[in-house]
């Protein structure tokens, strides 16, 4: 019973995750508005970003952040440690990619605030049509 | 003088109550540390030197905090749970002045936040001229200044007085 | 010394329980008040109630918890640095909001016995 | 059981941001998608902490919750409020 | 509309797809409960010097593999992976500096505005902004954040944390103090937009130098390598002390303090452009647009 | 003992980010104009003597060189692997970077922020020839990061005018979603298999038993085969191509190219066309030769991969085809003469993308080759254009009619790029083409020789309009004071032009000492590439 | 049992009244139905998080888990503000 639950919510989170890329996606296609598609961009990026995240996780218990408690470590310290921590490779690439993805988006606003001053709108479909 | 030494100290303070050890690291980053902010930020938080080496004010502070902490809070914090979780009990919010007669901004300060903490009464606006402020009132009993100052203020005025004046 | 440390753990236990119970009542409060003035009060209990008291219960409980090393001071000092912060910043955040709430005209304050702000001309 | 728990309250805090990421996105005034984004960031960042990824509490606290809707917020007070069907 | 549906129907179908590929093919039916032995190699070799333990049982030597830091996920990003930060802080760097160019103005320029606003709204440590007692607290929780996040960057070798989380809780200190008291309030703390610029480079060029300096140090015997932290067998050049004031520290401090510096300062730099008044660059723009056609 | 040669090819983008770092600051204490021009001219020509000296090292000394960062053997840390696929493309990004840097200097004499013209630009060197360089699939993501952030930038240089602020967003909104779905394909690569090395990959797909992580230890469950991780490899490919087809423009993610293009400054429409989407082009051979051995799919571990590679050639043919078609009708139509050359830029990736998509030796070769030829001529066209932009003052080809006489050397080089980039004789251009052209009767696919002919008259028609008008037809402005610019634009022209005409007539000897060891490298050789990498483990661990 | 064992059998019982809390808090937010309304909700939110934050690093028996508390804490109260800085003034810089 518990390893058919687990399984349950293990797939359930994946498509949650799937379907908030979907979102993502949709907005950046559909949505008209500038600022509605950094808004969309972002929500992108962050669903990659718990993606990731995701992907290193184990279901054990106990389960720690993969810190050490002490600076001199014997070997059943480290053996209890090896069996509790996620994966620290997933947290480090995320935190480039939030960094990046900040970068970007603090970009694109520039951009859509300038675009705004030139055009007097935000709506893509009248920035394309004014573009002459 | 004092003021960059005593802001230097209370940032030092959080610092290694923040790191949570005392190895000579941290001792030194935290020196570091503070004395950066205290040079940048001191001028602008403290005017008057002589009021901050008094060690009395303290005292008061601590005593607020026990008293404010333990009875003021609890009390109010019933009175609201009861309105919440009893749908019967009448809530007849308004807005009402509650005048205040403290001098410096950090025991207005203090003032207006003591009543925002309490549920029960938020602090919406306040007028520094006419020395009003305006609070939100979840049940409003009295409406006269008077009457208002001594429900809702006089309390933390009495201890506002003492810490920051 | 051991007692008054089983005290302090004892009462930090206590105030968390009581503050899981004030977030409870808290969240209640938000969904059934009728309107944002009102809600405010119920977001006070949320933060102070909710946060700052647990947040001392567990600086109260952290000495006694001996497993965690060292770095049970580290647990201690940060939820005291939380917990003055979140002292601080909820009171002035509910205010401030309140505040541009009111001069905006967003929400309207209702149900209201009296608005001597509104009266005043602000 | 601990492990189900764990992934229950997981698979809830997702859940609900992809609510707010929907309303984020189909919602017309800007200002409130942008608080619904900042929800939503919100719910990331508990989601961060029980997968066990500290760092990335501290950087996404930050950046999803405070410097994303921030300038967004400047962007739209420099820009206009509503989109246009 | 009918487009619309197209990419609704397209972007449901993609993701109902790559949901089934990931889940049921990719990742596995059920949770993993076994750790990438990349991971498990980072996380049990950062901190220790001496002992092998069973799941790495070929590795003769492993302090070879030491990274002088407690913290996986810091040893990760400053030492073992480096480079990536590097250019990490470079996309911000090159984002910030996108973004300077997009919204120029000239010294003059820029002094006249300065002159013109400055007089009107800030005199003798009055400002504008909002209500007394948000300016009160926003002084007091500036100055806070400023400590918290120097603590947060400098154990970012000992507990979470790091030179860009550091730096990014210091960014609320600028913003707050733009909300809540008003930009001229930046200015009489003396951060400045070529202040800040100056301290953005120099911060990421001490990070550029930590970076190169190993192998100027080892011009001669070429036993030392780029972004080198500590010794190995077969890079014997150290500049950094592994250990010292009772605690780790290596090369990740110098890093995580560099780093602070350089995201705190971008932060500011990025909130001092956006909070400059609209009318002044649609100025600017108009003698431009004139100019240039 | 390292040779110090590796340590000077570890260095190369690392140094150029660290010059562009102190741009700025410099230029806040100098505050000359002259400072940043020279020092922008001196930064990319230190980048491009480094560049020089790995290809020279790759070629007549040692292929691959494995330079560690940090001193970590590849699983463990990050590794810049350069064989002579990369250290061939890196040689060009370095000398038409500095011809560019040259020609901005009088390109841009009346424009402000030159400061900041020049740190995006030497950034966006190094982040081209870190994404060349790298070993690693995630410093790849965030070199490829450095380049678009530049180009955001860059495209966005001429910020009072409507179209390009426009043509930036569009290009960043379009470029960061593929580089997010790039990192979600990270995420797969990293959760299936558990690695992020490219050489650790390369030997994943080929192999049941994974060597690295044997030699480091560590669970079973990762170190053999499982059916699991063929299928995440799958997903990982078609996701990562998808983006890189993006950074590529390959149809249909073609459609933010024709107005990023133009809408920069004329040096920088140059390497975008010349360099940028080469960008794209190189990674997406290196993920499908290199990572998946496309051009020997037998050594494939698992035949699920091997059908998803077999059909992502197929679609890489068929995509390239109708880029070319597209594009090349497009071109005949347009009357802005950078947007002309910008549609050309998608035909040219279309025939490269066909090229790639073969999988055959002389396919591959017709690619490379084509590569480097499209990014000479390339930049060398829209140059030219720029320097009749410059002195001319408009971008319609209808105004520009009659200037030609007067621009000799100006028309003289368009003209080479020109016939050079429709492919005829003697120039380089023609060389390419041929190949690619025998590669297909080669392979047996002799009808879609076809599009490269019709593609390739509609091109010429369209460049014949061109070449007309300037040249021969009666000017409609007033032409007083027109003469060819300065020296500071005229002689990298002449150098590209030349290198058009050497590239072409050299071709024999080129292609045997150049192109094909370098195709070996890329595609037929992966054993090499994977051994190199684990020498260096081998001998960290001690063993 | 030991004092960690009592806290660690609290914690669990009481952990399901703040899940509880946290989805009624969410409620409201998506709710609304004005701008205040959602960032009082989030605001409240986030402050009860980083209290939740700190107790199940007691839970977890991990103390790293706890200095994102306040960056949390630090940001919301930010949102706050420049919410309110919208509402009131015409700039933001101002």
């Amino acid at each position: 019973m518990d390893e058919v639950i687990l399984r349950f919510l293990w797939i359930y989170t994946w498509f949650v995750l799937i379907a908030t890329i979907g979102l993502g996606l949709y907005g950046i296609a559909v949505k008209p508005n500038m600022l509605k598609k950094i808004i969309s961009l972002t929500i992108l990026g962050d669903t990659a970003n718990v993606f990731m995240i995701y992907v290193g996780y184990r279901a054990v218990y106990p389960i720690k952040p993969p810190v050490l408690w002490t600076m001199n470590p014997s070997k059943e310290v480290l053996e209890n440690f090896a069996s509790q921590i996620t994966d620290p490779v997933p947290p480090a690439l995320v935190i480039t990619a939030i960094v990046i993805n900040m970068a970007i988006t603090i970009l694109i606003t520039f951009l859509a605030i300038q675009a705004y001053r030139l055009y007097g709108t935000l709506d893509s479909r009248k920035i394309s049509k004014l573009r002459g | 003088m004092f003021r960059y030494l005593t802001i230097g100290l209370f940032a030092f303070t959080i610092y290694i109550l923040f790191s949570g050890s005392i190895t000579l690291y941290d001792i030194l980053t935290g020196l570091i540390v503070s004395a950066i902010a205290s040079v940048i930020l001191a001028k602008t938080l403290v005017k008057e030197d002589s009021k901050v080496i008094d060690i009395r004010r303290l005292f008061w502070l601590i005593a607020y905090i026990l008293h404010y902490m333990t009875i003021i809070e609890l009390r109010a914090h019933l009175d609201v749970a009861k309105r919440i979780i009893n749908p019967r009990m009448p809530i007849n919010p308004g807005i009402v002045r509650v005048p205040y007669k403290t001098k410096t901004d950090y025991a207005t300060v203090l003032v207006s936040n003591s009543i925002t903490n309490t549920p029960g009464t938020v602090v919406v606006d306040l007028d520094e001229d006419k020395k009003i402020l305006y609070v939100h009132w979840i049940n409003v009993k009295a409406i006269e200044p008077d009457k208002t100052y001594e429900y809702i203020s006089k309390t933390f005025e009495k201890y506002a007085k003492k810490i920051f004046d | 010394m051991e007692v008054i440390l089983a005290i302090a753990f004892y009462i930090g236990l206590a105030l968390v329980v009581i503050g899981a119970i004030s977030d409870l009542i808290g969240a209640l409060g938000m969904l059934r008040f009728p309107n944002f003035y009102v809600r405010l009060h119920a977001a006070t209990i949320g933060a102070i109630g909710g946060a700052v008291y647990p947040l001392i219960g567990v600086a109260l409980m952290s000495p006694s918890l001996t497993s965690l090393g060292t770095y049970r001071w580290y647990l201690m000092g940060a939820s005291l640095v939380t917990a003055l912060f979140i002292a601080m910043a909820a009171p002035t955040g509910s205010h401030a909001l309140a505040r541009a709430a009111h001069r905006a005209k967003v929400v309207e304050v209702y149900p209201k016995v009296v608005d001597h702000l509104e009266e005043d001309g602000k | 059981m601990i492990p189900i728990l764990h992934l229950s309250l997981i698979s809830i805090v997702l859940t609900l941001g992809m609510v707010f990421a929907y309303l984020a996105i189909s919602e017309r005034d800007l200002l409130k998608a942008i608080v619904y984004s900042a929800g939503q960031a919100a719910m990331y960042v508990i989601a961060f902490y029980l997968l066990m990824a500290p760092d990335i509490v501290l950087a996404y606290a930050a950046v999803g919750v405070g410097v994303y809707s921030a300038v967004m917020i400047i962007a739209v007070k420099k820009t206009e409020r509503y989109e246009k069907p | 509309m009918s487009k619309k549906n197209l990419v609704i129907t397209s972007i449901t179908l993609t993701s109902i797809v790559l949901g089934l590929i990931i889940s049921l093919g990719v990742l596995g039916p059920i949770p993993l409960t076994s750790i990438r032995p990349l991971g498990l190699f980072y996380a049990l070799f950062m901190a220790n010097r001496n002992i092998t333990i069973e799941v790495f049982p070929l590795i003769v030597n492993p302090g070879n593999f030491w990274a002088a830091s407690t913290e996986a996920i810091t040893a990760i990003l400053w030492d073992y992976r480096g480079l990536d930060t590097l250019f990490e802080t470079s996309v911000f760097f090159f984002a910030i500096i996108g973004s300077i160019a997009l919204f120029r103005f000239t010294e003059k320029e820029e002094h006249e505005i300065r002159k013109k606003t400055h007089e009107n709204h800030a005199s003798e440590g009055k400002y504008l902004g909002l209500s007394l007692i948000t300016k009160t607290i926003t002084k007091i929780i500036l100055f806070t954040i400023i400590v918290v996040s120097a603590a947060i960057a400098l154990h970012g070798q000992l507990t979470p944390g790091g030179g860009f989380q550091g730096g990014s809780a210091f960014a609320v200190a600028p913003l707050l103090a733009i909300a809540a008291l008003s930009r001229f309030y930046l200015d009489d703390i003396g951060f400045k937009k070529n202040t800040m610029l100056l301290l953005r480079t120099m911060g990421l060029l001490i990070i550029a130098l930590l970076a190169i300096i190993p192998v100027v140090a080892g011009i001669g015997s070429w036993q030392a390598y780029i972004m080198q932290n500590q010794p190995k067998e077969w890079a014997i050049i150290q500049l950094f002390p592994p250990k010292g004031l009772g605690v780790l520290l290596g090369s990740l401090v110098y890093y995580n303090i560099a780093e602070l510096l350089a995201v705190g300062a971008g932060f500011t730099i990025i909130f001092i452009l956006l909070s400059i008044p609209e009318e002044f660059y649609k100025k600017i723009i108009e003698k431009e647009g004139v100019e240039h056609g | 003992m390292v040779d110090p040669v590796h340590h000077l090819i570890g260095l190369t983008p690392p140094i150029t980010v660290a010059l562009a770092f102190a741009l700025p600051l410099l230029s806040l204490i100098v505050k000359s104009r002259r400072f940043a021009e020279v020092y922008g001219v001196s930064a990319t020509a230190i980048a491009a003597i480094l560049t020089a000296i790995a290809f020279y090292y790759v070629y007549l000394v040692k292929s691959p060189v494995v330079y560690t960062f940090g001193a970590w053997p590849p699983p463990v840390g990050i590794v810049y692997e350069v064989d002579k696929f990369n250290g061939l493309l890196g040689l060009v990004v370095g000398v038409v970077f500095l011809l560019v840097a040259v020609y901005s200097i009088e390109y841009l004499k009346h424009r402000s922020g030159i400061e900041w013209y020049y740190t995006l630009l030497i950034g966006m060197e190094a982040g081209m020839l870190g994404v060349l360089y790298t070993g690693d699939v995630f410093n790849l993501f965030v070199m490829l990061e450095v380049t678009s952030v530049t180009a955001y930038g860059l495209v966005a240089f001429y910020r009072s005018r409507k179209e390009s602020i426009e043509a930036a967003l569009k290009y960043a909104i379009v470029g960061s979603v593929a580089t997010t779905i790039y990192f979600i394909a990270l995420a797969i690569i990293y959760g299936s298999y558990a690695t992020l090395n490219m050489a650790q990959i390369a030997f994943k797909t080929m192999s049941k038993v994974d060597y690295f992580f044997y030699l480091i230890g560590g669970d079973r469950l990762w170190i053999t085969y499982t059916p699991m991780i063929a299928v995440g490899g799958a997903a990982a490919l078609a996701l990562a191509l998808w983006a890189f087809s993006v950074k590529a423009a390959i149809f249909p993610n073609h459609f933010w190219l024709p107005d990023a293009h133009p809408a920069a400054p004329s040096p920088i429409s140059a390497i975008l066309s010349g360099l940028l989407v080469k960008v794209g082009v190189y990674a997406i051979a290196r993920f499908l030769y290199t990572l998946f051995h496309a051009a020997q799919p037998e050594v494939l571990v698992d035949s699920a991969l091997k059908y998803v590679v077999e059909a992502t050639l197929y679609a890489l043919i068929v995509l390239g085809a109708l880029s070319a078609l597209i594009a090349g009708i497009l071109m005949v139509a347009q009357s802005d003469i950078k947007r002309l050359i910008a549609y050309s830029t998608i035909m040219h990736i279309g025939y490269i993308a066909m090229g790639l998509g073969l999988a055959t030796k002389l396919g591959l070769e017709a690619a490379i080759y084509h590569t480097i030829n499209h990014a000479v001529a390339k930049a060398l066209l829209f140059l030219a254009a720029g320097a009749f932009i410059h002195v001319v003052g408009t971008r319609n080809i209808d105004e520009l009619s009659g200037v030609g006489r007067l621009m000799p050397i100006t028309t003289l080089t368009f003209i080479i790029a020109a016939f050079s980039l429709v492919g005829l004789p003697p120039f380089n251009g023609f060389v390419s083409k041929y190949l690619l052209y025998m590669a297909f009767i080669e392979k047996g696919w002799a009808p879609l020789t076809a599009i490269i002919v019709i593609s390739s008259s509609f091109a010429l028609i369209a460049y014949v309009k061109i070449i007309y008008g300037v040249w021969l037809k009666a000017p409609v402005k007033e032409l007083k004071g027109i003469k060819d610019p300065s020296p500071i634009i005229t002689i990298p022209l002449l150098i590209l032009a030349f290198a058009c005409v050497f590239l072409g007539i050299a071709s024999p000897y080129i292609l045997d000492k150049v192109i094909t060891p370098s195709v070996v490298d890329l595609a037929y050789n992966p054993l090499n590439y994977v051994s190199e990498a684990l020498k260096i483990l081998t001998q960290a661990l001690g063993g | 049992m030991t004092l960690e064992e009592i806290a660690r059998s609290v914690i669990m019982i009481i952990m399901p009244i703040f899940i509880v809390a946290f989805v009624l808090y969410a409620i409201r937010a998506i709710r609304g139905p004005t701008i205040p309304d959602i960032v009082l909700a989030i605001d409240a939110l986030s402050f009860d998080v980083a209290a939740f934050m700190i107790i199940l690093a007691i839970y977890f028996s991990s103390p790293f888990l706890i200095p994102g508390a306040i960056v949390l804490a630090v940001w919301a109260y930010a949102l706050d503000i420049f919410v309110a800085k919208y509402y009131e003034k015409k700039e933001i810089g101002e």
